[in-house]
């Protein structure tokens, strides 16, 4: 296992080491709101507001805020089920996100998706993919795009640990390299599958970082609790692809607080690895380490302060939300609306 | 069921599973078990509790999240000598397996002449009802049924679950158990001791005269609400479950049919070449003469299932639409 | 065809699917073409020849053996702008990426609310008839048609692959493109110019008022030498090409039976859950009582193809099992 | 590009530089007769006696024959459509298979694989595989099962360099080497899938070999042209796979003499390459080292002599065969005979 310890900053690999305060700021401020987003799904799930399934992110704040903030707004985004945090860190709205996962009309595909499908095109959400390792090929396929159509733009994919060992993500990172790709694929190693410790299924250590050398990769390996460390890997990858550099192949280490889905309280974890890592808070984390580059406090509380109030608006406003009317189950099948297959 | 000293309990389908297992991994040695998930954590369906530790490590095994691999691991031990048991979790996931089922391990048989014989269980959770959107919530029994080479069993009670489940093991070809999520709560009789059923052979789980419901797994017990409220107007109609798509239990839905001349399918399946169009069109070659009425299909549309709840309970065949497909099927 | 100036020019089916692919190419830049060996070498079968040199390796890109990677690159490069034709290279190779095709491609705009569109194209090699063997000779049309959210299209004549694929490539959203192998090499006219068909309508090939065929690709030219031979005996068919399972012409067919009051499908499909099936049903609960006669399927067995000539000729719907099949609709 | 000279045994890692004189003689004996087999299956090709398609291994017997060298009569070969010289190296009867290409009632499977898909458990030939990729997890079921009974067989997996692209690979060898089978896989890179140089799709230039870290094993190189070689690596992946050393995976370089499939004359391949490979076609090179070390070339000349006699009796045997009783459409579907999907 790899050690707990606070990763520096290993120079160019990681970029710059420390970020403009601004983006600090911002990136806090993302984390918080994400952070009271989900806990906030999960009470709602337990209340059975939130329906069916949903896959949170509590405790991988920093890869999540530490991508966005490096990205322009012309970026694409690809994440899995556990998508919440992505979705949200790209500016889609908590209302309509909350509602979602609601099953009500003002859900960000009016209740259609669900909470593992997450999709905001005006935001470049491209998705939230739950078949486990698909949307890496799919996250090529709009850096494919952008390198043809001289777009410039950088498509990031975001995935786990587990779905390092299913074949797409193979094929995918052969691709990805052999074409030159503008894609960054992001590992969060949370350790875990599902239910199952990732080190008891996969022939290497890193399951990402130690494969990146079959794609003609450099492995790049960084602290995901640090949020810092994100944003810089973040800026050095997605400019590199940017400039026509090639695809990377990140893995972030870090790890859920909670189960994997539903109400799961994710018991089949050891409780010194759980305190370890909860120890390893990237929230807590950043603010100390934010109050200690002479941020005032007064400034936090409020950002956390507001973070609640948004919270809570959201959620009323997503409770409010009626379902969705009954006629979008036969709707947008097909460009001309109908999901008629007869003529 | 019960009667003349059988013990019976009452247990939920998602129990039946892991008894049904246990019950066959007890009797053969060759029996072995894997999937994702499904040792240490008793599977995302709490289906398989208990099996790690009643038969260790080697026979009960927990894979990286490799479907591929778990069907060839499957299939190549099947050929050599085990009778593995392969859980895909859910049955959408056969999409990224679906070569090893449909190109391998239906076809070696018969490409080799009968040299390679594959008896293997592909267990699996199919269809919708429980809110998790398009990609969790398929039923793709009719994908199966589709491939010649491969056995389609789908059970409807936790009964069926371990009778079926050992007559897939014992079988000596593969066969893709589909077991139905919204079914895993539901609870029933399962008499004590062995319980082996037969492959091919359909239920009749009501009799009537005026029409006939053919139903599978969680429409079954929606086909058999749908007949209650049928009855309250009068409206008497037998209700089939076929508990296996192939072999396919022609004889009994063709009797009933010449009984009752009127014939309503209830898939979970959406619209297109589900098995409803195959059971009708035997019905249309075979027994066209008997029929006094249209052959109705009461399906999913032909859509993805929406993950609202709402949403999903208009999609999925109702109790509603099945009493209104068997009055159509009645002009 | 022809007539009038319309310049008409014999042509196979191969090739023309380069000048259906070139036409749209030429016509609109965001068309790319990706897949395995379809550039330098212009394809297994031949049918991509000239591409690249005509339209360079930006726009025509050959692949590593990666099917998965394939159809998602084109996912991702439609939901971003391009509308790329996508080859899988037999259509038993679907079951490798069945997961872009089923889960993601045919989803995606129905998950996200129409969110996201994706005007792409994947066409295919399918069928038998070649003495591929099992695993490079099956027609899987039914697959795709059982699932939502794709258009199914499957041309039977060389002018019908140009206006089917222009068709195809223009529509806004998923289409899957079956070519069928055995046809690669027959011949027919294709008029010059631009050519756009629609997608979703039949084609009646021949008219006669005792029983309607419904055929689909190299079951056509099969059917209608059936047809020949039928009315050597009097009896006088009408042949249906249905061109498209996805949409599906139902109009035409239903119209076809109300006139002939009997009916069969042939299909290369194995017998269950083939597109004959669904048309069977369809017409079994719709035009019941315009029936004269029981609906046949006349359809390869439920059986994988054999590799052997002699074997693989037995098991397909040939010109003589087709007019038996007649013989018994008309009973 | 690898250098096209002659490697030399590198100690351990491809085992005892020199195999006994019987089994040199039985390895030469193996390629001869695999040599002109596949000649006379081309011409019965172009006759249109063969039917359908074929593949031919002609340049690459040396590894089929090392390997099959190398191998207990009860260990398992999994071996691609490129399968004739893997079915002949297990004993399968030269008639048999023929007749199979032929599509005759004598053919080891009736005519009902054809020659894509040789199978002959009798002599655990466990099948040719024609979907790139799925085999190598087939294969691991096979390495599986001898684990958990026990039995000490091997698996040994042939497939192309183009296999190494495609997501199968990736989770077969993974799962190989997490459960530590007795397995072997076979990379026979002969530089090219159908008409696509693998240089060109691929983002290492060892497709195997430098991927074996991503699956914790040690790259293996061997120059597949090189009976003694092939041998030689084979029996040391083989007798530590037996010992419950866990996987290997070998690349073996190698070159097909002629086009991909059929009457493909492979002319998309540039002629000094060609050239540079028939050069060191692995039959004379390795009589030339039979001589060297003393075999006398009568003996050698009396191998080839029979091996010409015995193909010229199997493809008369195989002419001879009727074609398959039409009853065998519906049969062996399944154990109880028939095709029956009803009851
Ligand atoms: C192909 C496929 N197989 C299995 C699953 C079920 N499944 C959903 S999430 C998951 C674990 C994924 O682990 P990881 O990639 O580490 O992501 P994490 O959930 O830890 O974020 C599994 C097995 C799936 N969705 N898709
Ligand atoms: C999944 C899949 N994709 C594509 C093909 C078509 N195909 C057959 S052989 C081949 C090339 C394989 O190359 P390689 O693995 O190097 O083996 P070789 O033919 O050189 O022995 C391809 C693309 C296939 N059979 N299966
Ligand atoms: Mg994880
Ligand atoms: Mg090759």
């Amino acid at each position: 296992m790899t050690e707990l310890r606070d990763r520096q900053p290993a120079g160019d690999a990681i970029g710059p080491a420390a970020p403009a305060l601004e983006v600090r700021m911002a990136i806090y401020k993302m984390m918080v709101q994400m952070r009271d987003f989900e806990k906030r799904a999960y009470d709602l799930f337990l209340q059975g507001l939130v329906k069916g399934t949903s896959h949170l992110g509590l405790g991988q704040e920093a890869v999540a805020a530490g991508f966005a903030a490096a990205m322009l707004p012309s970026d694409y985004t690809f994440a899995t089920y556990r998508g919440h945090n992505h979705t949200l860190a790209r500016g889609a709205p908590m209302a309509a996100v909350m509602a979602e996962l609601m099953g009500r009309r003002a859900g960000l595909m009016a209740g259609k998706g669900g909470s593992m499908h997450l999709t905001s095109v005006e935001h470049r959400m491209m998705g939230s993919y739950a078949i486990v390792g698909a949307h890496l090929t799919i996250a090529n396929g709009a850096a494919w795009s952008s390198k043809l159509r001289r777009a410039g733009e950088v498509a990031v994919c975001f995935f786990g640990d587990g779905t390092t060992n299913i074949g797409a993500f193979h094929e995918a990172l052969n691709l990805a390299a052999v074409w030159k790709l503008p894609v960054v694929f992001v590992c969060e190693n949370n350790r875990w599958m599902e239910y199952t410790p990732i080190s008891s299924v996969t022939a290497v250590g890193h399951p990402a970082a130690d494969r990146a050398r079959a794609y003609g990769l450099d492995p790049v390996l960084v602290d995901g609790n640090d949020a810092d460390q994100t944003y810089g890997a973040a800026r050095v990858a997605i400019e590199r692809a940017r400039s026509g550099g090639g695809p990377a192949l990140i893995e972030a280490e870090t790890y859920r607080h909670g189960g994997h889905s539903r109400a799961d309280p994710g018991k089949y974890r050891p409780d010194e690895e759980v305190e370890a890592w909860l120890a390893r808070d990237p929230i807590p984390r950043y603010r100390t380490r934010l109050l200690g580059v002479g941020v005032d406090e007064a400034v936090l509380v409020r950002i956390e302060e507001e973070a609640q109030t948004a919270v809570d608006a959201a959620a009323r406003e997503a409770e409010a939300s009626p379902p969705p009317d009954l006629s979008l189950v036969e709707a947008d099948l097909w460009a001309d609306g109908g999901s008629s297959w007869r003529r | 069921m019960g009667g003349r000293g059988v013990v019976v309990a009452e247990m939920t389908y998602r129990d039946a599973v892991a008894r049904g297992i246990a019950q066959e991994m007890d009797r053969d040695p060759s029996v072995v078990f894997l999937g994702e998930d499904v040792g240490a954590a008793g599977g995302v369906f709490k289906a398989t509790v208990g099996l790690l530790d009643r038969f260790g490590p080697e026979r009960v095994s927990d894979t990286p999240i490799s479907e591929q691999a778990i069907l060839g691991a499957a299939m190549g031990a099947a050929m050599t000598g085990l009778r593995p048991i392969a859980e895909i979790m859910f049955s959408d996931f056969f999409a990224v397996c679906w070569d090893l089922v449909a190109n391998e391990i239906a076809k070696t048989r018969y490409m080799t002449h009968g040299q390679v014989a594959l008896p293997l269980v592909i267990r699996t959770a199919n269809g919708g009802g429980v809110r998790f959107g398009a990609q969790h919530s398929q039923s793709v029994e009719n994908w199966a049924m589709a491939v010649p080479g491969l056995k389609v069993v789908a059970p409807s009670t936790p009964r069926d679950v371990v009778g079926l489940l050992a007559a897939a093991v014992r079988d000596p070809d593969p066969v893709i158990f589909f077991e139905q999520k919204s079914l895993y709560p539901t609870k029933g009789d399962v008499p004590d001791g062995e319980i082996v059923d037969t492959l091919g052979t359909a239920a009749v789980r009501r009799h009537g005269k005026d029409a006939t419901i053919v139903a599978l797994a969680a429409m079954v017990p929606r086909a058999l609400e749908a007949a209650d409220v049928l009855a309250g107007d009068g409206v008497e109609v037998t209700v089939i479950d076929l508990r296996s798509l192939v072999p396919l239990d022609v004889a009994t839905v063709a009797a009933s049919v010449v009984e009752t001349g009127h014939l309503v399918t209830v898939e979970e399946n959406p619209r297109l070449c589900g098995w409803g169009a195959e059971v009708a069109s035997i019905v249309a070659e075979e027994r066209l003469f008997d029929l006094d009425g249209p052959i109705v299909r009461v399906t999913t549309p032909h859509v993805p299932l929406p993950a609202a709840d709402a949403l999903e309970d208009a999609a999925l065949p109702s109790v509603a639409r099945i009493v209104d497909g068997v009055r159509r099927s009645l002009l």
